[in-house]
C-alpha cells in the first residue's frame, strides 16, 4: 500500500511535470504577448512588464526558472503574479477559486451517484418494467442533451417559470443547487446506466442464486450481496467522471456565473494569462491524478480480488 | 403410511424466451422421505436443476413461469407461500448446495460475513454465537485453521475448500432437505470423493434428506437410495438405486448406463453415447420425447406420449416407455 | 439451452474392425458435422440486433441522417447563409413559401449584362447563386447544388424551423450544420480509432516491457486534463501566423479540429483493445497461426483486429457522440468550427443565447438542439443494442 | 491487502468525506445583502489607478478613489444630444481651482475636509507623489500618457536624460523583484558623463553631449535580444537631499560617483563593480524636471504647468488615472499587497469591503469622504458577470438592480422597455484599412468599400440598440465642433469608384480578410458587411475571427487587410479621436499617413478656443476623405436599471458616478 502511493507519486510528479512542459511550450509559442493592450505601449513600460513576469528572459530561463518556483517554494508562492488579475498571485486565484468548484462538484457528484446509481438498481430489479424504460430514457436524454443546453433551459423553467431558486451567483446553498443539478445531471444519467447494467450481470451470478437460497430478503440479497459488484463500473467510472466534472464546470460556471476555477480558466486561457492558465492546468493534473489513485484505492477495497498496485 | 416429508406433484415449469417458450419441466412428481436420498439423474437441459429451483422458488420470474403443480413440504404447498413465509424455509429447512463452488459464493464478502448471516436471520444467533457456530461448522466439514480462515475471503480458498464452505453454510441450520445440485461437478476426482464421504457422513449424524442432481451415474450408484431419471422435463424412470442398476426399463435410463463407465464390466475401452442431440424444448412433438433418439422406437411411440407408468404394485417402480424394455434385451441377448 | 457440445454421433453399436465400415462410419460422422450449420459472429450479431427494436429504429433514423446530410446539396432547401435581414429577421416558423434567392442578387453582377446568348446568361446567374447561396461547396456538392437547382428551380421549402437574427433559414442551417457535425464526429473518432487500435493491438501483442512502457505513457497521459490542454492548443491553432503554416501543408483548421479531437479520444480506445488482445493472444487459434509461422503483422491484422472489431464498434458508438457533444461544448466557449461553416453545436449555441426570460426564440435552439439530441439519443441506443449483439458476456441476459 | 477494516469502514469514511465535503461546500459565510447590486462586466484587472484601464475598473475605482476634480452630470435636463454632458466641477478633492492666463497653469487647492480613510489628510503632495509613481517607467502605467501635457513628464517617463542634466540615480539594491515601489536609495546629482562598458573595450565615455534613455530604448523585452543590451556607465555629481521631492540644493556637498547599470544575466568583472556603483534606473530628476509644485502651509495647493495649453486637462484630472494613491500604503505592501482589501487606503466615498474575484466586489460607505452625507448607498456590490445572458437573467430574477451590458440578439424586445436606458456615447464603430495593402492603397477604392455600406441597416438589424450610422470619426455632440461627413451610401457612385480604380464589377479583385474579435455582435456586423460588398460591388471578402489579445497584436502590427476597431473618446474633446491618426502615431494602425493632418493636428496644440477646433474639422475633413477608416456607427450606451434605482443619468461618457445614486426599498 505504502509502495503503491509511493510509485503513483512518482508518476504523478512526472505527468506534472510533462503537462508543465507541454503547456509552457504551446504557451510561448503564442503569437501576441499578454501585453497587446488596446493602447500600444510604450517600449519603455513593456520592457518593464515583461521583466516583472520574467517574460524577458531566455525561454529555457523562463522554462527552468518556472520549475524552480513550483519546486522551491511554498504553497500559496508557487506561481507568481497573474497577469489580468494584477491584484493577485496565481495561488490566490486558485486558492478563490478551488473552494466554489469543489463544492460544485462535490454536490454535483452527491447528486449524480444517489441520483443515477438509486434509478439504476431500481431500474435493473424492475428491469423492462414501465419504470426501468422511464429512467433509461431520461438517463439517456440527460447524456445526449449538452449540459449547457439543459442549464439554460433549467434556469427558465427553475428560476422563472417555477421561480424556486435564485438566477445565478454564489454564496447559499440554493445557488449552488441548481449548477450542480445541471452539472451531475449528465452524469446521473451513465451512471443509472452502469448500475443498471452492472447489477443486471451481477444479479445473474450464481452467488446471488446463492443467497437468495439462504432465505435472505430481495432488498438485503441486492445491498449486502449485489451492490458491490454492480457498483464496480460506477467506481471505474468515476475517474474519468471526475475529469468529466471538471470539465463541464466550465460551463456551468459560466452560466450561473460561479467564482470558481473553470470561470478562472477559461478567462486566462482566452486572455493568455500564462501564468494563471499554467497554473490551473497543473493544479487541475494534480486534481485528477489524486481522484485516479482514490478511484484506485477504492477499487481495491470494494473487491478483495484486486490487488493495489 | 406417513406423509412424506416432500412431496412434488405435477410440476410444470417454463421460461418465455426470445426463441418461444421453453417448457424446462413438464409434469414432475415425486416424493421424498426423512433421512433419504434421491437422485435425479439426466443430461444437461433435462430439467433437473429446474425442478429444484422451482421447489426453492428461486425460479426468476420473468422469464421463468411455474405453469402448474404443488410442492409440498410436510403438508404445505410452498409455491403459493407467501414470500415472507418461504423465505422461513429457504436455508433454513430446505439448503441447497451448487454445481460451482467458484462461482456460488460471493467473492466481495468474507467467508464469516457469508457463513453469519444465514444463522443469524434463521436461528436468531448473536454475531457472536453465529461466528461461534460458523467456526463449529468449518471444523465440521474439515477446514483447518477454521478460525483464522473464517475471516479469509473465497478467492483464497481451493475449490474443495469452498465447496466445504458450501456444504457447512447450507447445514448451518440442520435443514430437512438438502438439495445438492451437482455438488461435485466442478471438482477433481479425489476432491468429488472427499465430499461425497463428507456428505454422507453429515447425513448419518444429521438425518438430513438429500435431493442429488447429477449425470454421473457412479455418483448416484454410492450415494443414492432412489433414483429418478429426467428426459426433457419429465421423468422417464423411478426406481430404486439396486434396481435401475439391476435392470433399467426406459431406453434413455439404459443410454445414460451405457454411456457410463462401470466398475463392473468392460466395453474393450468403448463407451457408448447416446446418438443425437437432446431435443428442443420450445417444440416437442407429440410422441416421446426421446423416440428421435431410441433404437427401441415403434411407431407408436411417434403419435402419443407414454404416460409414467407403474411396473410394480407398491408403485416404486416407475417408468415411462410403453415397450417392455427388459423382455427386449433379453431377446437380443438370445439372438 | 442447448449443449452443443455432445452433438457428434457415435454408432451405439460397438465398431466393427473392418475397414469398409470405419469408412463409412467416418463419413457419416463428417456427413454430420457438415449439416451443422455455423452461424459466425456477424450474421448472429445482426440477427440478435434485429430483434431489438429500439436499436433498429436508430439504425435507420441514423442512416436516413447520414443520407441526408449527404445529400444535402440536393435538397430544396433555402440557402444557408444568405441574409435576409430586413424582412425575415428573428422570423418565427412559417409554411409560407419563399424564394430561393430575390432577384436583385443577380442586379450587381458586371459581366450580366454584356453577355447575350441566353445559355451563358443561364450559366452565369448559376454561377452567381452558387458562390453567393452556398459556403465554398465543394466539387461534389456544387454538382449536386446545380442539379438542384435545374430540378427544384426556384423552390425551397419554407421556413419550418424560423430564421434566425440574420434571418438565415434554420431548417437549412440545421441540415448543412449536420454536415460538419457528423463529420467531425466520424473523423475524430476515426482519428482515434486509428491511433487508439493500433497502439493498443501492438501494446497488447507485445506484451512484457514493451507493453508495460506503453501503457505506462497511456496512464499518464490519462491523468493530464487533456480537455484543458485542448482548449490551448485550440486556441493556439486558431492564431493567424499558425493557421497560415498549417495552411501551407494543406491542414485547414477544420482538419486540426478533427484530429485534436480524435487524440483525446483514443486513450480508452487503446486500452479495451489492448485487454481484447491480450486475452485472445493466448487463444488456440492464434498458436495455430503462430505454428504455421504467420508474421506477427499478420496475426495482429489478420487474426486479432478482426476479433476485436465488436468492441471496437461498441465503443465507436460511444465516442462519436461524445465527440459530438464535445464539439458544442467548445463552440460554447467559441473555440468551435468558425462562421460562416455551421455546426450543431454553434446552432445550439446560437439558439441559447435567445432564451431570457423577457423573450424565447424557441426555434433557434429546439430545432437543433432536437436533432443533435435525437442523434445522440440514437446512437446511444444503437451502442446499447450493438454492445447486446455483439459482447458474448451480454449473450441470453 | 488492505486491512479488513479499513475496508469495512470504506462506506462510512467515503459518506463521512462526502459529507464532510458538503458542510464545507455551504460552510461559506452568507453576506448581508447589498443595497443595490450590478453588474460590472469583465473582472476588473487591479484597483490600482495609475494601472488601470477600461470602464468596468473605471467605475470602481471612481467609487474608490477621487481625483482633483470629478466629471458630473451637469444638471438633470438632456441637452440638444438627448445626453446629459457630464463636467468635471470641483466635487472632488479640490474645492477650487485656477488656470492662468496663457492656460498652461492649474491650480488647485484641496479642500480641507480631504481626508484618507485611515484619517490621514489628502494633500497637494499625495498627487505629486501619485503622479511620479504613474511616470515611472517601472510602474508600467498603461494610461502614462494621460500626464504628458505636464511639463517634463515626457521626459522623466521615458528616461530622457541629457549631459549636464540634473537626473535621480536608483542605486541597485532591492527587496524584492516584483515591487513596484518603494524603490532603493536615490542619488541626486549633475550627469556629467556617460558612456558604455563591453567586456572587450572597456568603459568607453560618449564625447558628444547626445541624449540617451537612461533605461535604454535599446531592448524590445525581446529575448533574443537581451544578450545586445549594452552596459551603461554614467559620471554624476551627487549632492545631498532629504528626499527625492525636496528641491536640490545645488551648492551644497558634493561629491563625484560611478554608475553602472547592467542586468542579472549580464556578467560584470569585480574589478569594475567595486569602482562602480550599480543603479537600476537614471532617469531626469523628477523635483526639478517635472511642472508639479507643492505650496501652501499645510501643503494643499497643486500647481501643474502644462507644456502647451491644454483646454482639457481638467477633464484630465478627473479621470480615474490621475486618482491618488496613499503613498505610506503603497510603500509598506508594496505592488498586489496595497491593493488587498485589509491594506487599502482610499480617499473616495466608498471602502473597499470585500473582493471575491469573479464574483463580486463589494463597497461600503466610507464616512470619512468629505462629502459622506451625500452619499445615500451604504453597500454596494459590484459583479463580474461575462455572460450578458446569465447578467440579464440575474436582473430579471431582481438580483441585480443595473446592467452595464446587454445581450444584442434580443436588443429588439429590450428597447422598448421602460428601464432600458441609452444614450449616444462618445464612441465610434469603424473599420481599419491597411493603406499599404493593395488595393486599399487606392482612395478610390476605399471610398467605394465605404459607400457600398448600408449603414441604416446595420445600426438596425445587427446592432438594434439605436446607434447612430456614422459617417464621420468623431461622433457628435462636442460643442462647437463640426465634424466632416464621408460619403453616404450609394452603390452607383461605389461601383463607379471601383470601376475606376480597375476592378469594374470587382473584376479581379483579391479575396480581402476582415478581422475581428470573437464577439457575435461583431460577427454579425462583419456578414452583412461581407454580404454588402459581395452583392453591392461584387468583391468577396472573408471573415476572420481572433480572440481579443491576439487580434489586438495583429491590429497593431498592421497583420490585417481591413480590420473592425471602436474606440471611447477618453475626455470630451475630438483630439481624443483625431491625433490617434497622425504619422506612425501609435493608435494609427493603418499605415496612413499624411503631412497635412499631421500639421493641423499639431497646430490644434497650441491653438485655442474656435480656432483649435475648427484646424481640428479641417483635420478631420482631410481623414473622411482620405477613408483609411470607414466609420459604422457611434456608440450609444446600453443599460437596464432596475425602477428602484434614483439618480441614474444617461450621458455622452456613459459614466454613473455610484455614490450620486440612491435605491427605495425593495
Amino acid at each position: 500500500m505504502f509502495a503503491f502511493l509511493l510509485r503513483r507519486l512518482g508518476w504523478a510528479i512526472l505527468t506534472v511535470w510533462i503537462v508543465y512542459t507541454v503547456t509552457f511550450f504551446l504557451m510561448r509559442s503564442v503569437p501576441g504577448g499578454p501585453f497587446d493592450g488596446e493602447r500600444q505601449l510604450p517600449e519603455e513600460v513593456e520592457r518593464n512588464l515583461l521583466e516583472k513576469y520574467n517574460l524577458n528572459d531566455p525561454v529555457h530561463i523562463q522554462y527552468f526558472n518556472g520549475i524552480r518556483d513550483i519546486v522551491a517554494n511554498p504553497i500559496g508562492e508557487k506561481f507568481g503574479p497573474s497577469i489580468r488579475l494584477a491584484d493577485y498571485n496565481v495561488d490566490e486565484v486558485i486558492a478563490q477559486g478551488f473552494p466554489v468548484s469543489a463544492s460544485l462538484g462535490i454536490f454535483a457528484m452527491v447528486f449524480a451517484l444517489l441520483l443515477g446509481m438509486t434509478s439504476g438498481v431500481i431500474s435493473a430489479i424492475k428491469r423492462n418494467s414501465a419504470l426501468d424504460v422511464g429512467f433509461m430514457a431520461a438517463a439517456t436524454l440527460g447524456i445526449s442533451v449538452p449540459s449547457f443546453v439543459l442549464a439554460s433551459v433549467a434556469v427558465i423553467v427553475f428560476v422563472f417559470w417555477i421561480p424556486i431558486f435564485p438566477a445565478a451567483g454564489w454564496g447559499e446553498l440554493s445557488q449552488i443547487l441548481l449548477p450542480a443539478l445541471c452539472l451531475g445531471a449528465p452524469f446521473a444519467g451513465y451512471i443509472a446506466r452502469l448500475t443498471r447494467t452492472g447489477m443486471l450481470e451481477v444479479l445473474g451470478q450464481d452467488y446471488i442464486r446463492t443467497a437468495y437460497a439462504k432465505g435472505l430478503a430481495t432488498r438485503r440479497v441486492v445491498v449486502r450481496h449485489a451492490l458491490r459488484g454492480a457498483i464496480l463500473p460506477v467506481v471505474s467510472y468515476l475517474g474519468p467522471a471526475v475529469a468529466g466534472i471538471l470539465t463541464g464546470s466550465l460551463i456551468v460556471e459560466r452560466i450561473f456565473y460561479l467564482p470558481g476555477m473553470g470561470s478562472h480558466f477559461i478567462e486566462a486561457a482566452l486572455q493568455r494569462d500564462y501564468p494563471l492558465a499554467m497554473g490551473m492546468v497543473l493544479v487541475y493534473t494534480c486534481l485528477l491524478y489524486v481522484m485516479n489513485t482514490l478511484v484506485d484505492i477504492s477499487y481495491g477495497v470494494i473487491d478483495p480480488r484486486v490487488k493495489v498496485e | 403410511m406417513n406423509k412424506p416429508l416432500l412431496q412434488v406433484e405435477n410440476l410444470g415449469v417454463c421460461f418465455h424466451t426470445d426463441n418461444g417458450t421453453v417448457n424446462a419441466v413438464n409434469g414432475v412428481s415425486f416424493q421424498l422421505e426423512a433421512g433419504e436420498t434421491l437422485g435425479i439423474v439426466g443430461e444437461s437441459g433435462s430439467g433437473k436443476s429446474v425442478t429444484n429451483l422451482a421447489i426453492m422458488g428461486l425460479i426468476p420470474s420473468p422469464p421463468g413461469e411455474i405453469t402448474s403443480g404443488e410442492v409440498r413440504f410436510r403438508g404445505e404447498d410452498l409455491l403459493t407461500m407467501d414470500s415472507q413465509h418461504i423465505r422461513e424455509i429457504r436455508g433454513n429447512k430446505i439448503a441447497m448446495i451448487f454445481q460451482d463452488p467458484m462461482t456460488a459464493l460471493n467473492p466481495f464478502l468474507t467467508v464469516e460475513e457469508q457463513l453469519t448471516e444465514v444463522t443469524q436471520l434463521h436461528l436468531g444467533h448473536s454475531r457472536r454465537e453465529a461466528r461461534a457456530h460458523a467456526i463449529d461448522m468449518l471444523e465440521k466439514v474439515g477446514i483447518p485453521a477454521a478460525s483464522r480462515r473464517i475471516d479469509e475471503y473465497p478467492h483464497q480458498f481451493s475449490g474443495g475448500m469452498r465447496q466445504r464452505v458450501m456444504i457447512a453454510m447450507a447445514l448451518s441450520c440442520k435443514p430437512d432437505i438438502l438439495i445438492a445440485d451437482e455438488p461435485t461437478t466442478a471438482l477433481d476426482v479425489t476432491i468429488q470423493a472427499q465430499i461425497l464421504e463428507l456428505m454422507s457422513e453429515l447425513q448419518h449424524q444429521e438425518g438430513t434428506a438429500i435431493i442429488f442432481i447429477t449425470h454421473d451415474l457412479g455418483v448416484v450408484a454410492n450415494t443414492c437410495h432412489r433414483v429418478m431419471v429426467m428426459y426433457a422435463g419429465k421423468p422417464v424412470e423411478k426406481a430404486t438405486t439396486r434396481e435401475i442398476f439391476a435392470s433399467p426399463h426406459h431406453p434413455y435410463s439404459l443410454g445414460l448406463l451405457n454411456s457410463a463407465l462401470r466398475w463392473d464390466e468392460s466395453h474393450g475401452g468403448m463407451l457408448r453415447a447416446i446418438p443425437g442431440q437432446p431435443p428442443d424444448l420450445t417444440q416437442l412433438g407429440d410422441g416421446c420425447a426421446f423416440a428421435p433418439r431410441c433404437e427401441y422406437c415403434v411407431d407408436a411411440c411417434e403419435t402419443a406420449v407414454p404416460p409414467l407408468i407403474s411396473v410394480d404394485k407398491n408403485q416404486t417402480r416407475e417408468h415411462a416407455c410403453i415397450q417392455d424394455l427388459p423382455s427386449i434385451r433379453q431377446t437380443e441377448v438370445d439372438v | 439451452m442447448s449443449d452443443v457440445s455432445d452433438n457428434a454421433e457415435l454408432p451405439n453399436q460397438p465398431v466393427p474392425d473392418t475397414g469398409k465400415r470405419d469408412l463409412e462410419y467416418y463419413a457419416r460422422i463428417l456427413e454430420e458435422a457438415r449439416s451443422i450449420k455455423g452461424t459466425s459472429l456477424w450474421q448472429d450479431a445482426w440477427k440478435q440486433l434485429k430483434r431489438n427494436r429500439a436499436a433498429m429504429v436508430s439504425l435507420v433514423f441514423l442512416i436516413l441522417l447520414a443520407v441526408l446530410a449527404f445529400f444535402t446539396p440536393l435538397l430544396p432547401l433555402q440557402s444557408p447563409i444568405y441574409q435576409d435581414i430586413e424582412q425575415r429577421q428573428l422570423s418565427a416558423p412559417s409554411f409560407s413559401a419563399i424564394p430561393l434567392y430575390p432577384e436583385s442578387i443577380f442586379e450587381n453582377d458586371e459581366q450580366l449584362p454584356k453577355l447575350s446568348n441566353e445559355s451563358e446568361i443561364a450559366s452565369r446567374k448559376q454561377e452567381i447563386l452558387v458562390t453567393t447561396l452556398w459556403n465554398n461547396p465543394g466539387t461534389v456538392s456544387q454538382w449536386l447544388i446545380k442539379l438542384r437547382l435545374s430540378v427544384f428551380g426556384t423552390w425551397s421549402i419554407p421556413s419550418l424551423c424560423g430564421t434566425d437574427n440574420l434571418g438565415r433559414d434554420v431548417l437549412s442551417r440545421v441540415f448543412w450544420g449536420a454536415r460538419v457535425s457528423i463529420i467531425v464526429g466520424i473523423v475524430a473518432t476515426f482519428v482515434s480509432l486509428l491511433i487508439g487500435v493500433s497502439y493498443g493491438a501492438i501494446s497488447g501483442f507485445m506484451g512484457g516491457k514493451v507493453d508495460n512502457i506503453m501503457m505506462r505513457i497511456v496512464d499518464v497521459i490519462y491523468s493530464v486534463p487533456f480537455i484543458f490542454v485542448v482548449i490551448f492548443m485550440i486556441t493556439i491553432v486558431k492564431e493567424d501566423q499558425i493557421s497560415a503554416v498549417l495552411e501551407k501543408w494543406g491542414i485547414d483548421q477544420i482538419k486540426v479540429f478533427f484530429i485534436m479531437i480524435g487524440m483525446i479520444y483514443w486513450l480508452t480506445m487503446a486500452r479495451v483493445v489492448r485487454g481484447q488482445v491480450i486475452s485472445l493472444k493466448n487463444e488456440q487459434f492464434v498458436e495455430a497461426a503462430r505454428t504455421i509461422g504467420a508474421s506477427p503483422t499478420r496475426i495482429i491484422f489478420k487474426h486479432l483486429i478482426p476479433n476485436v472489431m465488436g468492441i471496437v464498434i461498441v465503443y465507436l458508438t460511444l465516442t462519436i457522440p461524445a465527440v459530438m457533444r464535445f464539439e458544442a461544448f467548445l463552440s460554447f466557449l467559441g473555440l468551435g468550427v468558425e462562421a460562416p461553416d455551421v455546426s450543431w453545436g454553434l446552432l445550439v449555441n446560437e439558439g441559447i443565447q435567445v432564451i431570457t426570460p423577457i423573450k424565447t426564440y424557441g426555434w433557434l435552439v429546439l430545432y437543433p438542439g432536437l436533432t443533435l439530441a435525437l442523434t445522440l439519443f440514437a446512437l446511444s441506443f444503437l451502442g446499447d443494442g450493438l454492445r447486446d449483439a455483439l459482447d458474448p458476456k451480454m449473450k441470453n441476459k | 491487502m488492505i486491512p479488513r477494516w479499513l475496508r469495512n469502514s470504506f462506506p462510512y469514511l467515503a459518506i463521512g468525506i462526502l459529507l464532510a465535503g458538503l458542510g464545507y461546500a455551504i460552510s461559506f459565510g452568507q453576506l448581508e445583502p447589498a443595497d443595490f447590486t450590478y453588474n460590472n462586466g469583465a473582472e476588473i484587472k487591479t484597483v490600482d489607478p495609475a494601472l488601470a484601464t477600461g470602464s468596468p475598473e473605471g467605475r470602481i475605482i471612481n467609487g474608490l478613489f477621487e481625483g482633483l476634480l470629478r466629471n458630473m452630470p451637469t444638471g438633470t435636463e438632456p441637452d440638444e444630444t438627448s445626453s446629459i454632458p457630464l463636467r468635471p466641477v470641483t466635487m472632488g478633492m479640490a474645492d477650487t481651482f485656477e488656470i492662468s492666463e496663457d492656460g498652461k497653469t492649474y491650480t488647485f487647492h484641496i479642500r480641507e475636509s480631504a481626508k484618507w480613510s485611515n484619517g490621514d489628510s489628502v494633500t497637494a503632495e499625495d498627487f505629486r507623489w501619485s503622479w511620479q509613481r504613474m511616470l515611472h517607467p517601472e510602474t508600467g502605467s498603461e494610461y502614462v500618457y494621460q500626464l504628458y501635457s505636464i511639463e517634463g513628464a515626457l521626459q522623466y517617463n521615458t528616461g530622457a536624460i541629457e549631459l549636464g542634466g540634473i537626473v535621480e540615480v536608483e542605486h541597485g539594491q532591492r527587496q524584492t523583484r516584483t515591487e513596484l515601489f518603494p524603490r532603493a536609495n536615490i542619488s541626486r546629482g549633475k550627469l556629467v558623463a556617460h558612456g558604455t562598458w563591453s567586456a572587450a573595450d572597456g568603459v568607453v565615455w560618449a564625447k558628444a553631449s547626445a541624449t540617451d534613455s537612461g533605461s535604454g530604448s535599446h531592448g524590445h523585452g525581446d529575448s533574443e535580444q537581451e544578450g545586445d543590451t549594452p552596459i551603461e556607465v554614467y559620471k554624476v555629481t551627487v549632492y545631498s537631499s532629504d528626499h527625492i521631492l525636496d528641491e536640490l540644493d545645488l551648492s551644497g556637498d558634493s561629491h563625484e560617483m560611478l554608475f553602472i547599470k547592467y542586468t542579472d544575466d549580464q556578467k560584470v568583472p569585480e574589478s569594475i563593480a567595486g569602482e562602480y556603483t550599480r543603479c537600476f534606473h537614471v532617469l531626469p530628476d523628477f523635483q526639478s524636471t517635472v511642472g508639479l509644485k507643492v505650496s501652501g502651509s499645510d501643503q494643499r495647493i497643486l500647481s501643474v504647468q502644462l507644456v502647451e495649453p491644454t483646454p482639457y486637462f481638467s477633464d484630465l484630472v478627473a479621470f480615474y488615472p490621475l486618482y491618488p494613491v496613499h503613498r505610506k500604503t503603497v510603500e509598506t505592501h508594496g505592488a498586489m499587497g496595497w491593493t488587498k482589501q485589509e491594506n487599502i487606503v482610499t480617499n473616495g466615498p466608498f471602502l473597499l469591503d470585500d473582493r471575491r474575484i469573479r464574483d463580486r466586489i463589494r463597497l461600503v460607505k466610507n464616512p470619512r469622504y468629505w462629502n459622506a452625507d451625500g452619499v445615500s448607498l451604504e453597500i454596494i456590490d459590484a459583479l463580474s458577470v461575462e455572460s450578458d445572458t446569465t447578467a440579464l437573467n440575474m436582473y430579471m430574477n431582481g438580483q441585480v438592480d443595473w446592467l452595464t451590458s446587454l445581450p444584442t440578439m434580443i436588443m429588439k424586445d429590450l428597447m422598448p422597455r421602460e428601464d432600458f436606458v441609452s444614450a449616444p456615447m462618445l464612441a465610434s464603430y469603424f473599420y481599419r484599412l491597411n493603406v499599404d495593402q493593395k488595393p486599399l492603397d487606392d482612395v478610390r477604392v476605399r471610398r467605394a468599400l465605404n459607400m457600398a455600406l448600408d449603414k441604416v441597416k446595420i445600426t438596425e438589424r445587427v446592432s438594434k440598440a439605436g446607434e447612430i450610422p456614422a459617417r464621420s470619426y468623431v461622433p457628435p455632440g462636442l460643442a462647437g465642433y463640426d465634424g466632416y461627413q464621408c460619403g453616404e451610401f450609394n452603390v452607383k457612385e461605389a461601383k463607379r469608384l471601383l470601376a475606376e480604380a480597375g476592378f469594374p464589377g470587382g473584376e479581379g479583385f483579391p479575396t480581402m480578410r476582415i478581422l475581428y474579435n470573437t464577439n457575435d455582435n461583431h460577427q454579425a456586423i462583419a456578414q452583412v458587411i461581407q454580404q454588402d460588398w459581395k452583392n453591392n460591388l461584387g468583391i468577396e471578402v472573408r471573415l476572420e475571427n481572433m480572440e481579443w489579445r491576439t487580434f489586438l497584436s495583429n491590429v497593431s502590427e498592421t497583420q490585417f487587410d481591413i480590420a473592425r476597431a471602436g474606440w471611447i473618446g477618453d475626455y470630451p474633446d475630438p483630439n481624443t479621436f483625431l491625433d490617434m491618426f497622425v504619422t506612425d502615431g501609435p493608435n494609427n494602425q493603418t499605415n496612413w499617413s499624411n503631412q497635412q493632418y499631421d500639421a493641423l493636428i499639431e497646430s490644434a496644440k497650441t491653438l485655442r478656443g474656435e480656432e483649435r477646433l475648427k484646424a481640428l474639422s479641417e483635420a478631420e475633413k482631410i481623414l473622411m476623405e482620405e477613408q483609411p477608416i470607414i466609420p459604422i456607427y457611434y456608440y450609444v450606451s446600453k443599460n437596464m436599471v432596475s425602477d428602484r434605482v434614483k439618480g441614474f443619468s444617461a450621458n455622452i461618457q456613459d459614466v454613473h458616478p455610484l455614490h450620486v445614486l440612491t435605491v427605495e426599498d425593495k
